[in-house]
């Protein structure tokens, strides 16, 4: 029934064969039943392990996404499509998502990072979406570890060169060192665009023998196998793996966003899907299974790149800036006008049968009948053995005698602590006209409506405190977002969720992931703060030693034409500084901090808990005080905790701040705790009682604890430290790490 | 020690992706060059360098290719040719 | 005041310059697809935005150059009529030879977006003329090659001749460029290229509204 | 008509700045390469073409590279060699 062809001779599946396509025996048998207990060709057997690989199928970890909150007042998609999408008023909706391309990274920082972004760029652009912002959650090794400047270096400049010529701000991200990410390193993009309410598109095929239409850059061997290598732990051998490196072209994806958009202008357009892992594959399946459709394919009419490619490879290709979709035909001479305008290949590649089958022709013959549904209904689901995680030991003694001053200045020159300039001034952060900040604040935040409606970005997660708790460490990711985005004013709408863990087939790791699930799903549901999209990344690991637990969380805000925005930094001598959520000591939690990490040298302790209707209330609190126009600046306090926050805020500023002796004897848990839910605010001196009164009506604590002026900071006892100085500490680290040679 | 002048070739390995040949070769057709099929882009490097003789300049070309001018994973290079420079 | 603003596939701060422009000029930009032959009959000045035209795979500019609308635009810049490049728009220039020098990578090989000081060496062209000689003002650069390079000789006849448009000042130079040059004009002063975005800091959004003298000074000129 | 392959090399000019040179030199020497004096990066391009003969096809390369493929101001190119491809 099925033929062989030049191309597609006929292949004995071995057991070999079938283990190196990362499908078990149990999985195997399970297919088999499914075709009727034949043999399936090898196309077949490509396609099967590309559907039922982790990446695509998420068979260990889809268990445990059912459980998250999904859904709110404004989700209009949540996840399941290519990006959630969120209403924001006025007709229009936010289209997001976060995704990670951490393996192809370490393999090629350039390009993976390049492609990462182009992937993500495509998931929204698909659903109908002009991009309006970008962002890049990106971790490294330790900065000694030989590989580490490289991968940085780049992975920085693969973000920005796709980025930047396809035209996205980049508004902010997250840059992070650490010796468990030395032979992993994570790339995870977020991308942002807006659509109208009523012009959402989907995957979902309607209509029986519609033309299934291929769009966009041919198809070479790129990436054959690379489904297959992203769900696969890395050993030495990864130098074998290295041919399926795939190339970004920024400048055919930029094509494509505008040809895609204008075709969509008219209508002709029934679904649309990129074509990511496994491309025609998982673009193709998709399309049929959620319209309840088959879908045959004829590959020779796919435009290729390189001459005599096996429907195997066509089928498996990433080649990158693609699309599928069905469209109507009564529209294909618009259609194709469009195509020719914006010089893309395109081609009809097959159409939409009542079969339900998955029928694939190559060379005149079939080469894969498959039952359509089941490709992806039928994946596997695993409930994977799990332990649950033992709760940190207690810190002990901490040496509290180290001079604060000197603290501050190591904190704020560490490579965890330093100013990020260098990595975000290689990203253009100002394309479009609509950026309303530059990184470097608390969110990002794009102007996307005439009236001034604006919607801020951040991305975040603490991945020690994951670590040593992976629930209170999750909940304070979702919580630390939502911080992020109320310290500019917006109010937090919903978020996307990059889960980068180790390998799951390990119960401790597996374990972890369980606990981060329950603890993302409570901060979210207590801070309604939707998951409307993500991605999960496991086998994280290199022999044997895997990641830190890195649930990367990426949050949306929205600021109506009417909302008042605020930044980090000073705006004028003389202002109050109001410590707003912070216990009667300021600060008290050292467990897991910077300081005690960076300072003192020990990664310990568990991490701050968070006390999630303290964190709404606070929020909340701090939002009405921007909003009132009483807030003149805002800072929340996260990583070296009060003392780093002050300094940032006048850094940001280039105005100075004296800070009073902390209420209690401990002046090291007051300025370097990290202790969460807390704010920093600075107000007119007159507004002072004002802020003490809203949040005493509110709740929540509020401290004077000093005022601005000067060109030094000033804490508590400590001896006042200049501006030059903490500025020099603070952006110096990062050129200096990166370009040695220039410093001589 | 003599000075050697050498060319070096970085090319894309086969089937990766060439956005800017690809770029390039349209660029050609719409300027009416219609017989082109394909242009493929790499890089040339031209070395100067001091080393104690030929296959020791060889031998460090190899190692400059490997360690920084050509991205192995997925650039070829090849060493046109290494000449010993005559002093003028 | 009829602007054409000339879009190629690649172009991607084409909105931000319309904008810029509507805003300015109280009337919106005629955006002119690279593939025409000709510029709308009543153009009085033309803009070549930013972005990657092509890709700018092989030469940054290099293939817009070529492209069918950049004949017309040659010819009205020939016939006095005022044009702009900006970042890409530039390079276009300098590769269709209608501005000097060359723009090559940056010195130190990596993109970047960040606010230099400008100061305004020259305000002979249109574009120009709502400056202050001398006057120092922020403005965002965002490039990958804006590394200015003319032989000395090449410097030296475009100080003579009045040609430099502007300078970074106060060492803010981002890109390596010889003698700080951030734009150049034609002899006749007539077309500008420029590295920095002055369409960036023009709406009221934007933190610094000094670009608009850019557009206010050719509305000045038409008048 | 027969097809051709033909490598071409776009340098820049003597004198011209080369900041890709210049930063691989600097890299170089920081990964301790001390002999190398200087580093000059041009572009090699691998093109292949229908052309009626040989000095056909060498006339068509010179023709790209002075309209699109150089930029004569600053870059001087060479067609390097040009083969006829035997149909295999
Ligand atoms: N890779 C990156 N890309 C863009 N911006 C970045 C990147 N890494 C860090 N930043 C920016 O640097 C600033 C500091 O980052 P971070 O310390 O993570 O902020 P926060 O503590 O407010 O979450 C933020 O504005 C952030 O957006
Ligand atoms: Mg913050």
């Amino acid at each position: 029934m099925l033929n062989e062809t030049p191309l597609n001779p006929a292949v004995n599946i071995t057991d070999e064969m079938i283990a190196m396509h990362g499908l078990t025996t149990d999985e195997y048998a399970h297919f088999q039943r499914l075709i009727g207990n034949r043999r399936p060709t090898f196309t077949e057997l490509g396609i099967v392990s590309a559907m039922w690989n982790e990446h695509c199928s998420y068979k260990s970890s889809k268990k445990w996404l059912k459980t998250l909150p999904t859904e709110g007042p404004h989700v209009i998609e949540g996840p399941g499509e290519n990006a959630g999408v969120v209403d924001i008023g006025d007709g229009e909706a936010v289209v997001f998502k976060m995704e990670s391309h951490n393996h192809p990274s370490y393999i090629e920082p350039y390009q993976g990072a390049a492609t990462g972004v182009g992937g993500i760029l495509r998931d929204v652009f698909t659903m109908g979406a002009r991009p309006v912002a970008a962002m890049n959650a990106l971790r490294f090794g330790e900065p000694d570890h030989p590989k580490t400047r490289h991968l940085v270096s780049g992975v920085v400049s693969g973000v920005g060169g796709y980025g930047n010529s396809f035209g996205v701000p980049t508004v902010g991200g997250e840059t992070e060192f650490h010796a468990r990410y030395n032979g992993n390193c994570l790339v995870n993009a977020f991308a942002a665009g807006i659509a109208k309410t009523d012009a959402i598109f989907t995957s979902e095929a309607k209509g029986v023998g519609l033309p299934v239409v291929y769009l966009g850059a041919k198809t070479g061997r790129d990436g054959v196998g690379g489904a297959t290598m992203a769900s696969a732990e890395f050993d030495d051998s990864i130098e074998d793996k290295r041919p399926t490196v795939q190339v970004g072209d920024p400048f055919t994806e930029k094509c494509l966003l505008e040809a895609c958009l204008e075709l969509m202008q008219t209508g002709a357009v029934i679904a649309i899907q990129d074509m990511g892992a496994a491309g025609l594959t998982c673009s193709a399946v998709e399309m049929g299974a959620k319209g309840d459709l088959g879908i045959r394919l004829d590959l020779d009419k796919v435009p290729t790149r390189e001459p005599r490619m096996s429907a195997y490879e066509m089928m498996l290709s990433e080649s990158q800036e693609r699309m599928l979709m069905v469209l109507d035909p009564a529209k294909a001479a618009e259609a194709k006008a469009v195509f020719i305008k914006w010089g893309l290949d395109f081609a009809e590649v097959g159409e939409t049968t009542d079969t339900l089958r998955f029928e694939i022709w190559h060379q005149g013959a079939k080469v894969a009948d498959l039952p359509i549904k089941e490709l992806g209904d039928e994946a596997p689901e695993y409930d994977r053995p799990w332990v649950a995680p033992t709760p940190p030991a207690p810190l002990g003694p901490v040496d509290l005698s180290g001079d604060i001053a000197d603290g501050l200045l190591a904190l704020l020159g560490s490579p965890n602590g330093a100013s990020r300039r260098w990595v975000y001034e290689q990203y253009d952060t100002l394309v479009r006209g609509q950026s309303l900040t530059t990184p470097g604040g608390d969110a990002g935040i794009v102007q996307v409506g005439a009236d001034g409606k604006a919607l801020a970005f951040t991305s975040d997660v603490t991945p020690r405190y994951v670590e040593a708790d992976p629930f209170e460490g999750a909940k304070q990711a979702v919580a630390e977002c939502w911080r992020n985005l109320t310290a500019v004013g917006a109010t937090p709408l919903a978020i996307t969720d990059n889960l980068n863990f180790g390998n799951p087939e390990r119960p401790d790791v597996m374990g972890g992931f369980v606990a981060a699930i329950n603890g993302l799903g409570e901060a979210c549901r207590a801070l309604d703060f939707p998951i409307v999209s993500g991605n999960v990344s496991l086998y994280n690991e290199t022999n044997g030693v895997g990641i830190l637990p890195t649930p990367a969380i990426a949050g949306v805000g929205l600021l109506n034409a009417d909302h008042k925005r605020v930044g980090a930094g000073f705006v004028a001598e003389g202002e109050t500084l109001l410590l707003i959520g912070a216990p009667s000591a300021w600060g008290t939690h050292l467990g897991q901090s910077t300081y005690l990490r960076d300072v003192l040298g020990r990664e310990e302790g568990p991490p701050p808990p968070v006390d999630l209707t303290h964190e709404k209330a606070t929020g909340d609190l701090v939002r009405a005080l921007i909003q009132d126009g009483i807030a003149t600046a805002v800072h929340d306090l996260s990583d070296g905790g009060l003392a780093v926050a002050v300094a940032e805020m006048a850094i940001a500023s280039g105005i100075g701040a004296a800070v009073e002796v902390p209420p209690e004897e401990e002046a090291t848990e007051a300025f370097f705790g990290e202790d969460q839910g807390r704010y920093l605010m600075t107000a007119k001196a007159t507004e002072t009682d004002k802020v003490l009164a809203m949040a005493k009506a509110a709740g929540v604590s509020a401290f004077l604890i000093g005022v601005t002026g000067g060109d030094e900071l000033k804490l508590g006892i400590s001896r006042a430290i200049s501006l030059i100085e903490m500025r020099s500490a603070h952006e110096g680290w990062f050129p200096a790490f990166m370009e040695p040679q220039a410093e001589t | 020690m003599p000075d050697f002048s050498a060319r070096l070739i970085v090319t894309l390995k086969n089937g990766v992706l060439d956005p800017q040949g690809k770029a390039s070769l349209s660029a050609l057709h719409s300027l009416g060059f219609a017989g082109v099929e394909s242009v493929r882009q790499g890089k040339v490097m031209d070395v100067e360098l001091i080393a104690g003789s030929e296959s020791e300049a060889q031998s460090e070309l190899s190692a400059m290719c490997e360690k920084l001018l050509a991205n192995t994973v997925i650039e070829d290079f090849e060493i046109e040719w290494v000449r010993e420079q005559v002093p003028a | 005041m009829s602007v054409a603003v000339i879009i190629f596939p690649g172009s991607n701060r084409d909105q931000d310059m319309c904008d810029a422009v509507h805003h300015t000029t109280g009337k919106p930009a005629k955006r002119v697809w690279h593939a025409e032959t000709d510029l709308p009959s009543d153009t009085q000045a033309v803009i070549l935005p930013g972005g990657f035209s092509y890709g700018d795979y092989l030469r940054c500019g290099a293939i817009a150059a070529r492209a069918a609308i950049m004949r017309a635009v040659v010819r009205a810049a020939e016939d006095g009529m005022p044009v702009l490049g900006v970042c890409n728009g530039f390079q276009i220039l300098v590769e269709t030879g209608i501005l000097p020098g060359a723009l090559m990578r940056n010195a130190n090989l990596r993109f970047v977006c960040k606010t230099v000081d400008l100061a305004v060496e020259s305000t002979r062209s249109p574009f120009l003329s709502g400056f202050t000689l001398g006057a120092v003002w922020p403005c965002p650069v965002a490039h990958g090659d804006g590394n200015y390079i003319a032989s000395d000789d090449l410097v030296k006849r475009l100080e003579d001749g009045d040609q430099i448009a502007v300078r970074y000042a106060n060492g803010t130079n981002p890109n390596g460029s010889v003698a700080d040059i951030a734009g150049v004009t034609n002899v006749r002063g007539n077309v500008v290229g420029m590295m920095p975005h002055p369409e960036n800091v023009t709406l009221p959004c934007q933190p610094h509204q000094t670009g608009a003298h850019l557009f206010e000074g050719l509305l000045a000129h038409a008048a």
